[in-house]
């Protein structure tokens, strides 16, 4: 999805075996809104929800590349798929349990994915709706009369068979995503579920105030861990509290006192101001962990829009952009790593280096200049970037502005639009308001190049009276043909390269200008031990933390 | 302190004092034993304020420049240091102030001004500090001390605040009291019955008194010594009966022969017009509920074109709430008011309160001329400092602000103000109440040829007999809101029908000290009768409800 | 007119020529030697808001332009060198992450800022007195509506209007335009309620009284005595508003109605320094500064202008050094 | 007494209905998608149309006021998807984002921002007073011109800087005070007070300078008038003086402000609540028009709306209360 979500390998303080005990805090800016797992949109199951909610599959809870592999979670493994991947068969795990002590079943599993096709519980992945068959037309198990979506079987209590419209060789990706938790029918209480989620997880919800604003988690009694290779569940309760200012965060987080020396935080970053602090002091500097999440941002181009239908002016603006100025507008080299490909630069992604216009650390101008003359620019030109109003942020005004400086050294003069959030999205996604320039990012739902390349390049995920995210309308044959081909492989290993080879074909023509992906940077309490980050998330992983 | 005992109360020495470059007191030299009292008489603005201001030290930090020596009660007030200094005021010496509205604190209750000046002196606790405040008040003649202790200072008549501002001065028992003009707002029962306080509290504690007045009546009555001035100088000095009886100076002679008789009555009315106002019934109802106050009860009066209506009464009788009602600067409760379009003016009875104080008086005197459309600054200048002029005050001060005049002189600002919008009917609240009796003459001659010239029709409420006497055809005598007696001067003062008047007539001070002593004790015994009276009425009252 | 009485003013008569209201404004206003300091710092600050281009031209550096060179970028874009990279070039240093000249910035930021936020405050100010007076005048009728009124706007949070406005108000009108309008709506309240609840006492004072008889209207009345004595507390309070409209300035950059990126404003500034006062303590400090000595310049001359505007205090004014010498001769005397 | 507070009540329900219709004019027409937001980015078109309804955003605005009024007078029934919630008078609505009706929400707000404001405006009126009495009293001296100094630099200083400040010198260095946190009063009394002390202090730092120096210069007019005279020849101190006769002639400017700062930041000391993490009024009042939460918009704004107008009915009758020449109106 499009939302810079979450991601890698801290160097906490882990001398010494962790332990199991313990409350851990996390002190959070966003808070944990929705609860449901029918409209939570996370990547690989989310943090704290999968903590709460089991999914047929889970991400592979190690650090670094090890930890974008899926592997078996409810389901006793990643799922069988039949020749063409069109349909997907899974088998639970024997002994599961919710938090009652009662059997966990597959029609539990139909019955959240259900769950989540009701406009009351709307916000989840639109992979369910697009794979499966009659999913564009299912409203929902509130107004199907009790007949439920017929493409999802449930031969018995342990067994469910996906029917899928297409193949579709990363099912088992599309498996974590807490849609894929169970939710007993006799406890669902629509929109009022999340503040009481039934937990198939090791912990239970025993406090969520203000929607999300506060959670306290507390042990699961009937989670049992032999059937849960990925949790470790160390601590015996865990205290979320959100809303907090980041730099609040980062100073609580540094002084670890008290309780916050027990605490962690699962969303914010170390700022540009305090990663110079952090330097510089070496005790504090251990406590930093890095990673990196799957995400890009880039320059998007109308190309129906002039002059940028002009491919040479695409070209001109990608060789005169000062990568280096925009990786300082967003905190520096610490944060943020040049990009000159769409694919992020992790294997599971397919990554593939190339730099089709190669424009240095900080800007080609005279090539730019060139390629202007050629396209009848010579005496500059003078366009409009949109950007949004987010302050600090990787679209927001600061990228902008370092991008109208460099361009103005290729002679061209940028004039910047800025958008309130909603209105900016609003613009840019839609298709007959789309301007000609702006500034977009786009993360991983899983780690592979399917849901990172097929949003954006892919003609028929074109939406004409929606939010579209294919902003160059691109509708390449052999592009939309080479999508399909990769998706029917069901050896991930084995697309994963031709990702990399779709998405640098792509590059050639200039539709995106990559410009960086984020690095994260967070501090973790001096208390915290095991610190797992893997390359799918960027960010520790609390059901691997322990505090004691 | 018996130190003090010995040498004198008070002990000025070639007293100078200037606003920048205006030397309002030159080589000004006094003294005043322990239970003396010292008149201080002269001109407006001849620097009696300023003297006695000197005498707590109240020039310091003001701007003013004082030279020569001032003892207090063995106190070198230009040399003591500020904690001296505060222990000298109040304690020892208080001071009665000229303007009595201007000179509390609007925003709290009278009682607790007074109890929180005591207890600086005296200590004692809140309660008791409190019910001093009411004995003081009662002492001199507030009516329902206690309840009227709660009233702020504008819920109280300019006679009331005026007998706070005495209460206050005794609540501390000061060996000197300094009173500057303590009686311009009362009508001659009260102010007979201060004086006779003030003289009672002389023989009991011994308290000296420096009585500073215009009114050569009042001086006559309650002081031993006299001091005349002018322009800043003592120009007679010397016992009462002496100076009075036989002035050596041209000044002091000119003084008294101002002052106006009690059968001085004005040149007949020339001609009764048409009536320019007309009011009826009208009733002014202060407050709601149980704490309601009936300040006017059903008054109806008539005022015609180059008439004067002299109204006469007891301190809080209504008399300045009429005359707000007049000219509809307050609301009635009921009744009625016909004006047909008279242009009227008020000449207000507080002159500091209704000057504003940012702007210069040339200014606000200017003010109705400017607001009737003249632009013409030359013109306004001229005619203001005409105007001015007439009044008795210099034009050229024109770019001075109020606080820049003595008591007197902001009144004779008041008067040109109502002057310059050329009215048909001016209501005149006390307006030569603090006017020395020459300029007082000066002033009323001035009304009486206006009223001759414009058929300027005047309702001139005023304390002093004589001058109502002198400037009025009727006059209506008030009390307790009501008009008890109207009718012609000549009727009114020749054969007074009510009791009150009666009182009213009995209590003119003379200038005569040795009579003043004789009436002194007749009026104590009116006064018993009076009160008998009144509490029979009290109780009839209570009867009725 | 009898001679005597002529005469007799002549004692207090011996003053220097008279003269007019407004020259004696001037006066009293000059007698305040920290009156003229502070006018002087302020002129100062307007000349280098003017003087702009010309400043930076001397200097060599363009506000907008990035030098990435002259920051850390491992380090989140601290600027190399000391005191936030001072140097010949860039005399006041550069700002973090993007290596823009900060003197640059500085100068033109003082445009945006002293413009806006000075004409908004005057806007405001006239606002909120026109309101605040007719409140208090005008009758039970004028007060409550007025009132009413008010209350809507303070209780519309500037978040809906900046999108109301967002919505409405079309690209063409120029920027600063916009700012300085929606400041001046959003921030006139406070002094309409201190100018009614003023106004409510002064108007039941018998000098207010005397000028109605005289014929003047209630406008006029307003105008003419209240407004002087309305003075003291406006001018302190709007003073104050200087700074708030700065900030407000700021916010609304953030809801897009502000003053467009890249150009500087000392608002922006502010809230962008915000994090790295421990880092790059310069960057926060000056635009800081160079407010704090605005708002204190404007302090002063409305303390002056207040005291000038008061015939008493400014008497008393020139007491207080007259005092302070009786106090030393009085040491001296004692000894 | 009565006619007042009928006057006022007429008056606040005139307000409340104006503060909705124009957040209602406002969110029509500003630009954003509600059900597109709502939905989620990733959204069918035909999903989006589902929500759409559910939220009958398809009604033509007036329809939707019409909704609104009959749900603040009758209540109102919504779809929970299992079954229906129903949302009691005075219903403002059904947050379009946390499914609860917006009155659960804002009761649920309230005691947080309340006890910020409360805290922060006694904090900040003694503070601003007693500065400005200070500095009215040592007037023209080196403590009158720090303090003024003080206050300007408080006052130029934004609330993040100051409150980042106090709480790294506090709760960092010093260690003396827990890092800022809501616990309700009913909670922990104690944990309360220290949670919120830092947020009182900032805020009350930066508002009590508009105090201090209007504070400071109507006190300096009173002290030119003439009454003031009165209480030095009595010999009263000069600190009697300044902190009794001169301050309550302060006290008209300080009590109308004050009330309009108290009940405008029920509203939300929006980027207090943020640095400080309490979750209050404004904070919700950000993230709701942010996601074009219509409902708590309205919600929000009219309690803000609400404490406005009660503050200022109490103003009046405080300061009718405090100067009786004044009348109640
Ligand atoms: N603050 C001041 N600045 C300038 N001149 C002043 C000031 N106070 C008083 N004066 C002038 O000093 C002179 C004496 O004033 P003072 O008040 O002592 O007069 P007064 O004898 O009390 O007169 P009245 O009987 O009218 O009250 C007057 O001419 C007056 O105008
Ligand atoms: N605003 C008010 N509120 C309550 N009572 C008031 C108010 N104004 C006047 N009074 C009362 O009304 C009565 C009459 O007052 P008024 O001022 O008319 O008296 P007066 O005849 O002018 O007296 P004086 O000669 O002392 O000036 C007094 O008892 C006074 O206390
Ligand atoms: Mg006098
Ligand atoms: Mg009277």
């Amino acid at each position: 999805g499009p939302d810079d979500s979450g991601a890698k390998n801290a160097g906490g303080s882990s001398d010494g075996k962790p332990q199991k005990g313990g409350t851990l805090s996390v002190l959070n800016n966003e808070p944990q809104t929705d609860f449901d797992p029918a409209r939570l949109y996370t990547s690989g199951g989310g943090n704290v929800p999968s903590l709460v909610f089991r999914t047929l599959t889970t991400r592979n809870r190690e650090a670094g590349a090890e930890g974008t592999k899926v592997v078996p979670d409810l389901a006793t493994d990643t799922g069988k798929p039949n020749a063409d991947a069109t349909v997907w068969t899974y088998t639970l795990k024997d002994g599961l349990k919710y938090e009652d002590g009662s059997p966990i079943t597959t029609a539990d599993i139909k019955y959240g994915i259900e769950r989540s096709f009701a406009a009351e519980l709307s916000g989840g992945a639109p992979y369910l709706r697009d794979w499966l068959v009659g999913g564009d037309k299912y409203e929902g198990p509130y107004k199907d009369g009790g007949k439920g979506l017929a493409s999802i079987e449930t031969p018995d209590a342990k067994t469910i068979v996906f029917h899928l419209n297409k193949p579709e060789g990363e099912f088992p990706y599309l498996a974590t995503q807490t849609q894929f938790a169970p939710v007993p029918k006799a406890k669902d209480t629509g929109t009022k579920y999340e503040s009481h989620p039934v937990s198939s997880g090791p912990y239970k919800v025993v406090k969520n105030e203000n929607d999300g604003e506060h959670l306290v988690l507390e042990r699961n009694p009937n989670w049992s861990e032999a059937t849960d290779a990925e949790r470790k569940a160390y601590p015996d309760s865990i205290d979320v509290r959100s809303g907090l200012d980041a730099s609040v965060i980062n100073q609580r987080l540094s002084a670890s006192q008290g309780p916050d020396s027990a605490a962690v935080t699962t969303d914010t970053n170390l700022g540009p101001a305090e990663l110079a602090k952090v330097g510089g002091d070496k005790a504090l500097a251990g406590r930093v962990g890095t990673g990196h999440f799957g995400y890009t941002n880039y320059i998007a181009f109308n190309p129906k829009v002039k002059p940028f239908d002009d491919p040479k002016v695409r070209q001109a603006i990608a060789y005169a952009v000062d990568r280096s100025s925009a990786v300082n507008a967003v905190g520096g080299s610490s944060l943020a790593e040049p990009a000159t490909t769409f694919l992020p630069n992790q294997k599971a992604f397919g990554y593939t280096e190339f730099d089709h216009f190669p424009a240095g650390a900080s800007g080609n101008a005279a090539k730019a200049k060139e390629l202007l003359k050629e396209a009848g620019h010579a005496d500059g030109l003078t366009v409009t970037l949109t950007h949004s109003n987010a302050k600090g942020g990787p679209k927001g005004p600061e990228v902008a502005t370092a991008l109208q400086d460099a361009l103005k050294k290729a002679g061209i003069t940028v004039k910047l639009q800025g958008l309130e959030a909603n209105d900016y999205n609003e613009t840019i996604q839609s298709v007959s308001k789309e301007p000609g320039f702006f500034l977009r990012g786009w993360g991983a739902d899983w780690p592979s190049g399917g849901p990172f390349l097929a949003p954006i390049f892919d003609g028929r995920q074109i939406v004409k009276d929606g939010a579209n995210f294919n902003t160059g309308l691109l509708d390449d044959p052999s592009v939309n043909k080479e999508v399909d081909e990769i998706n029917k492989l069901t050896d991930l290993a084995a697309a994963a390269p031709r990702w990399g080879a779709l998405d640098k074909k792509i590059g050639e023509q200039a539709v995106v200008v990559p410009l960086f992906h984020p690095v994260y940077k967070r501090l973790v309490g001096k208390d915290i031990k095991n610190v797992v980050i893997s390359d799918w998330t960027g960010v520790l992983d609390i059901s691997q933390v322990a505090v004691k | 302190m018996t130190e003090a005992t010995t040498e004198a109360l008070v002990e000025v020495v070639d007293l100078g004092i200037s606003f920048g470059e205006t030397r309002a007191v030159d080589g000004l030299s006094f003294s005043l034993a322990p239970g003396a009292a010292l008149g201080v008489v002269g001109e407006s603005g001849s620097g009696k304020s300023a003297s006695a201001y000197a005498l707590l030290g109240l020039h310091r930090s003001t701007g003013a420049v004082v030279d020569g020596t001032v003892r207090v009660a063995g106190t070198d007030v230009q040399r003591a240091s500020d904690a001296e200094l505060r222990r000298l005021r109040g304690g020892v010496a208080a001071m009665v102030f000229q303007d009595p509205l201007s000179s509390l604190d609007p925003y709290y209750a009278i009682g607790d001004q007074i109890a929180e000046v005591y207890r600086v002196h005296r200590g004692g606790s809140k309660r008791a500090a409190r019910a001093r405040a009411v004995e003081v008040l009662d002492r001199v003649g507030i009516p329902d001390a206690a309840r009227k202790a709660r009233s702020r200072p504008h819920e109280f008549s300019g006679g009331m605040r005026q007998r706070a501002l005495i209460a206050m001065a005794l609540a501390c028992e000061p060996k000197l009291l300094i009173a500057d003009e303590p009686t311009t707002a009362l009508d001659v029962t009260v102010q007979a019955q201060i004086l006779d306080l003030l003289h009672g509290l002389r023989q009991e504690t011994g308290m000296g008194l420096l009585l500073v007045t215009h009114d050569v009546g009042v001086a006559a009555e309650s002081v031993d010594d006299v001091l005349v001035m002018r322009q800043g100088r003592a120009v007679e000095r010397g016992p009462v009966r002496d100076v009075l009886g036989a002035p050596k100076a041209a000044y002091t002679k000119e003084l008294l022969s101002a002052v106006p008789r009690l059968d001085a009555a004005k040149p007949a009315a020339s001609d009764a017009g048409e009536p320019l106002l007309e009011a009826r019934d009208l009733r002014k109802v202060f407050g709601r509920g149980k704490s309601s106050f009936t300040a006017v009860d059903g008054v109806s009066l008539t005022v015609r074109r180059g008439e004067t209506l002299g109204v006469v009464g007891e301190s809080g009788s209504g008399k300045t709430t009429l005359g707000r009602m007049l000219v509809g600067l307050l609301d009635t409760t009921s009744g009625t008011i016909r004006r047909d379009g008279t242009a009227v003016q008020m000449v207000f009875q507080d002159p500091v309160a209704s000057l504003n104080p940012r702007r210069s008086i040339g200014e606000s005197v200017a003010d109705p001329l400017r607001a009737s459309g003249v632009r013409d600054e030359q013109r306004i200048r001229a005619r203001v400092g005409e105007l001015l002029e007439r009044v008795g005050l210099d034009p050229d001060r024109y770019d001075r602000y109020p606080h820049e005049f003595s008591g007197g002189q902001r009144q004779r600002v008041g008067i040109a103000r109502a002057l310059a919008a050329e009215p048909q009917l001016i209501v005149c609240d006390e307006p030569v109440s603090a006017l020395d009796v020459t300029t007082q003459a000066h002033v009323t001659e001035l009304l009486a040829e206006l009223q001759r010239e414009l058929g300027l029709g005047l309702v001139f409420i005023a304390h002093d007999l004589a001058v109502v006497r002198q400037v009025s055809d009727r006059v209506a005598v008030m009390r307790r809101g009501r008009i008890v007696e109207e009718g012609a001067v000549d009727e009114v003062y020749g054969s007074p029908k009510d009791p009150y008047t009666r009182q009213l007539l009995a209590a003119v001070p003379t200038v005569d000290p040795v009579l003043a002593a004789v009436r002194r004790a007749a009026r104590k015994e009116l006064r018993e009768q009076l009160r008998e009276q009144a509490g029979a009425a009290g109780r009839d009252e209570v009867a009725a409800a | 007119m009898s001679e005597a009485l002529l005469a007799s003013q002549a004692g207090a008569a011996q003053v220097a020529a008279p003269a007019s209201g407004a020259r004696q404004f001037w006066r009293r206003l000059r007698a305040q030697r920290a009156v003229t300091v502070a006018a002087v710092v302020f002129a100062l600050l307007v000349f280098v808001a003017l003087a702009a281009p010309l400043l930076t031209a001397l200097e060599g550096q363009d506000p907008n332009a990035f030098h990435p060179a002259l920051v850390d970028s491992a380090a989140g874009g601290v600027p190399k060198g000391s005191f936030g990279g001072i140097s010949g070039d860039h005399w006041l240093g550069v700002e973090p992450q993007t290596g823009r000249d900060l003197f640059a910035r500085l100068v033109y930021g003082a445009r945006v800022s002293l413009g806006v936020a000075f004409i908004a405050t005057l806007v405001q100010v006239f606002i909120g007195v026109s309101l605040g007076l007719l409140a208090a005048l005008g009758g039970r009728w004028a007060d409550q509506v007025i009132s009413r009124f008010t209350d809507v706007v303070v209780a519309l949070p500037l978040l809906v209007i900046g999108l109301g406005l967002i919505a409405i108000v079309p690209d063409s009108v120029p920027r600063p335009v916009l700012i300085t309008a929606v400041i001046a709506v959003v921030g006139w309240s406070g002094t309409s309620k201190i100018v009614r609840s003023s106004a409510l006492s002064l108007k039941s004072l018998d000098y207010v009284s005397a000028a109605r008889l005289s014929g003047w209207g209630r406008l006029a009345v307003a105008r003419r005595e209240l407004l002087p004595a309305l003075a003291a507390p406006v001018i302190t309070y709007g003073v104050l508003l200087v700074p708030a409209n700065v900030s407000i300035e700021a916010a609304l950059s953030f809801l897009g109605v502000g003053i467009k990126p890249p150009t500087p404003s000392w608002g922006q500034m502010l809230t962008d320094a915000n994090t790295w006062y421990q880092s790059a303590p310069t960057y926060l400090l000056l635009p800081a500064g160079f407010l704090f000595v605005t708002v204190l310049s404007l302090t002063v001359v409305g303390e002056g202008v207040r005291t000038a505007l008061d015939p008493r205090a400014a008497s008393r004014l020139k007491v207080g050094v007259k005092s302070r010498k009786d106090a030393k001769s009085r040491k001296e005397a004692s000894k | 007494m009565t006619g007042f507070l009928l006057r006022r009540l007429g008056g606040a329900v005139f307000v409340l209905l104006a503060l909705s219709v124009v957040v209602y004019l406002v969110f029509y027409a500003a630009p954003g998608n509600v059900a597109q937001i709502v939905c989620g980015e990733r959204c069918s078109p035909a999903q989006v149309a589902q929500v759409h309804d559910r939220l009958q955003l398809g009604d033509p605005i007036y329809v939707q006021y019409w909704h609104f009024l009959q749900g603040l007078f009758a209540g109102r029934d919504f779809s929970s998807g299992v079954g229906v919630v129903h949302c009691d008078a005075p219903c403002l609505g059904l947050s379009y984002r946390q499914d609860s009706p917006v009155t659960d929400i804002l009761v649920n707000k309230l005691p947080v921002t309340g006890s910020l404001v409360i805290g922060a405006f006694v904090l900040w009126i003694l503070l601003g007073v007693g500065t400005g009495l200070l500095s009215a009293w040592k007037r023209g001296g080196a403590i009158e011109r720090t303090l003024t100094g003080l206050t300007l630099i408080g006052f130029s200083t934004p609330v993040f800087v100051i409150g980042l400040v106090l709480i790294i010198v506090f709760c960092s260095t010093l260690g003396w005070l827990p890092f800022p946190q809501y616990t309700p009063f009913s909670d922990n009394p104690e944990q309360w007070f220290w949670g919120l002390l830092l947020p009182w202090i900032s805020l009350a730092l930066i508002e009590s300078a508009k105090y201090a120096r209007l504070v400071r210069s109507s006190m300096l007019e009173t002290l030119a008038e003439d009454h003031v005279r009165t209480f030095r020849a009595y010999g009263l101190t000069e600190r009697a003086i300044v902190g009794k006769h001169a301050l309550r002639g302060a006290v008209a400017p300080v009590i109308a402000l004050s009330a309009l700062d108290a009940g405008s930041m029920f509203g939300g000391a929006v980027l207090t609540e943020s640095l400080f993490g309490i979750q209050g009024i404004g904070k919700l009042l950000v993230d709701s028009v942010r996601q074009v939460d219509l409902p708590v918009v309205v919600g929000v704004v009219m309690t803000t709306g609400f404490f406005v107008v009660l503050a200022n009915a109490v103003a009046d009758a405080l300061y009718a209360m405090a100067d009786r020449r004044v009348v109640l109106q």
